[in-house]
């Protein structure tokens, strides 16, 4: 995978153990998803994801060497706040 | 290690299973969608994971390209669905 | 070590998958389960960039983030908040749970027996040697728009049916009522021209690199939901005459490039390595603005107003109100 | 050294983005936890870009990364604004 002596093969565990951190971090956050109580703190579970989901992207170019997934998170990056305006805009329909 | 292959095809299956029990369990519509959208999701894991080869080794494109228009299709399908359900919906009312 | 990460990492990821995907489904609360299943589409996209496919990762981010969330988001406004109560009874439900138990032991052993046989033959040997004559060195715009050429025309036409279904029962959803955010519009105003950008550069990009007509398209009409979204009191008024043409350019000019290729007694849809490249591009143009507009109307959920010709009908019932019935009620009676 | 660096800084980040979501399940009404997201999406991230913009060696995606973080931040806000909005008029509804 990536070319070097010694030190990428700890750049390479470091940036790994980087990635186990994010996905654990998604995954606390993603509890608040679980719980709720209501909708706005289930969105903003999702935001969290949004968010972490672009770093592991990153971090995810750099170890698989991949150029695209800078591409991928740009999008993610743009659209994140879609959802979000679907949500805010879409409901509130009670009256 | 244990094979990325088998982990993320077996983990398409579990997707499979798991939207497929909620669509036939559920009785409204959205649900039902949701639940089906789950079990296409399923099916698109266990073919790019067959297509994964290894860190090193480019992933088969044949898969990406289906799931790629699988998901374009999935998406107007549940659409198509949705507006179904609408116009059904209007019949009743009236 | 690193193996041991890796390992570590893929078996989180597919636990978190699957969990959320058994609450998306098992959930009493319709609200609830839309959200977790947008947050399961920003985590497939997690797992098809780790898959090594960045091209699905790109329609996925596009279509889970942008698309699908907004298009259930509205839909939910149409159903009411009621709980999703099963209603079938123990014994059907025990049939259910162990035939789709036994499915998914027999699938998994299938999965399992196949992994485990030989390789045999894989396509992608071929694809990569044929890639210098496709026109493009995107292995999958060259899968989809030069070697399976047959399958993206028709997958066209799939996304094309499904919108004259929609188009066909429904007039479009009434619009929201309430007051939006200065703050939303004034995003609005840069973001929108930089999703348009940022679609043209999928579609350009997708001969060489991840992108190409399915994500450019998603996005514009990413840009266009944002719109309808941000600005829902300036009624959009959609010319529709353009709306019906831009619909069917992509079918339409992909027939006429194969067809074109047939008057040089080639075959139908097959590319000559000297013009492939810029007839994909071209394709993939027109197929582009098809799919945006496509799933635009798709979001809308029905015909905008005036879709009819010039008569003002439409217009007139666009703002009949509605009022939501329970479908569990209707289903439950019938 | 220079690698040295960029994991330092990833690390840093991760130090937030672990602090905004444990913030995210911990604190008590919807405002507070939109404010610990808040830290992850924009320090947290930014160190994060930091470190694989300092590992990337290609400037056109150096760019792409800033980018990426300018829209995450721009979006964070709109977003927590929108969500914080959308729940103090459902609340003003139910009174």
């Amino acid at each position: 995978m990536m070319t070097g002596g010694a030190s990428t093969s700890i750049l390479t565990i470091a940036l790994l153990i980087a990635l186990n951190l994010l996905l654990l971090s998604l995954l606390i956050g993603l509890f608040r998803a679980w719980l709720g109580p209501s909708v706005e703190d289930r969105f903003s579970a999702i935001l969290l994801i949004g968010t972490g989901g672009v770093a592991i992207l990153l971090i995810l170019a750099i170890l698989l060497q991949i150029t695209a997934l800078y591409d991928v998170a740009l999008v993610l990056a743009l659209l994140a706040v879609v959802g979000t305006v679907a949500l805010t805009q879409s409901e509130s329909n009670h009256d | 290690m244990i094979s990325e292959q088998l982990l993320y095809s077996l983990a398409g299956i579990g997707l499979f299973g798991i939207g497929l029990r909620a669509t036939l369990l559920h009785h409204m519509l959205l649900p039902r969608l949701l639940a089906l959208n789950v079990c296409g999701a399923g099916v698109f894991l266990i073919f790019i994971a067959i297509a994964y080869g290894g860190i090193d080794v480019m992933a088969d494109p044949v898969p990406h390209a289906l799931v790629l228009t699988g998901i374009v299709v999935a998406v107007s399908a549940t659409a198509m669905a949705l507006a179904l359900g609408r116009r059904l919906e209007t019949l009743n009312d009236e | 070590m690193i193996e041991l990460l890796w390992s570590i990492f893929d078996i989180m990821l597919v636990l978190l998958l699957l969990a959320l995907a058994w609450t998306t489904c098992s959930t009493q609360d319709v609200k609830r389960a839309v959200t977790l299943f947008i947050a399961m589409g920003l985590l497939l996209a997690i797992v098809w960039a780790r898959l090594k496919a960045p091209d699905l990762a790109l329609a996925e981010a596009v279509i889970g983030a942008g698309i699908s969330g907004a298009l259930l988001l509205s839909a939910i406004k149409d159903y009411p908040v009621t709980p999703m109560v099963s209603h079938r009874s123990r014994l059907i439900e025990g049939i259910i749970n162990s035939l789709t138990l036994a499915l998914t032991i027999l699938m998994s052993w299938a999965v399992w027996h196949g992994l485990n046989m030989s390789d045999g033959i894989r396509l992608s040997e071929q694809v990569f040697s044929q890639l210098p004559v496709s026109g493009v060195s995107n292995p999958v715009t060259a899968v989809l728009l030069n070697y399976r050429a047959y399958d993206t025309l028709l997958e066209l036409a799939v996304v094309l049916t499904a919108v004259l279904t929609v188009l066909t029962l429904n007039e479009k959803r009434s619009d929201y009522q309430g007051s939006t955010s200065p703050l939303l519009q004034g995003m609005t105003r840069w973001l929108v021209p930089l999703l348009v950008v940022t679609s043209g550069y999928l579609l350009w990009v997708g001969a060489h690199a991840p992108g190409g007509a399915f994500q450019a398209g998603a996005m514009l009409a990413a840009a266009m939901i944002l719109l309808q979204l941000a600005y829902p009191s300036r009624r959009a008024e959609f010319n529709n005459y353009l709306l019906k043409i831009l619909l069917v350019i992509g079918i339409f000019t992909f027939v006429l490039v194969g067809l074109w290729m047939m008057s040089r007694n080639d075959d139908f849809l097959a590319f000559t390595p000297a013009w492939a490249g810029t007839l994909i591009l071209i394709i993939e143009t027109a197929a582009t603005i098809s799919i945006a507009s496509a799933l635009t109307l798709a979001y809308l959920g029905g015909r905008p107003g005036g879709w009819e010709g010039r008569g003002s009908e439409g217009k007139a019932r666009e703002d009949t109100h509605r009022t939501s019935r329970s479908i569990t009620e209707n289903g439950g009676a019938g | 050294m220079i690698d040295t660096l960029a994991i330092l800084a990833i690390f840093s980040g991760l130090f937030f983005f672990l602090s905004g979501s444990i913030g995210l399940l911990r604190l008590p009404d919807l405002f507070t936890r939109l404010h610990a997201l808040a830290k992850a999406d924009n320090v947290g991230l930014a160190l994060v870009a930091l470190g694989v913009i300092i590992l990337e060696p290609a400037v056109v995606n150096d760019i792409k990364i800033v980018i990426i973080w300018l829209l995450v931040m721009a979006a964070s806000a709109i977003s927590s604004h929108l969500v914080a909005r959308h729940a103090l008029r459902e609340n003003r509804n139910d009174d």
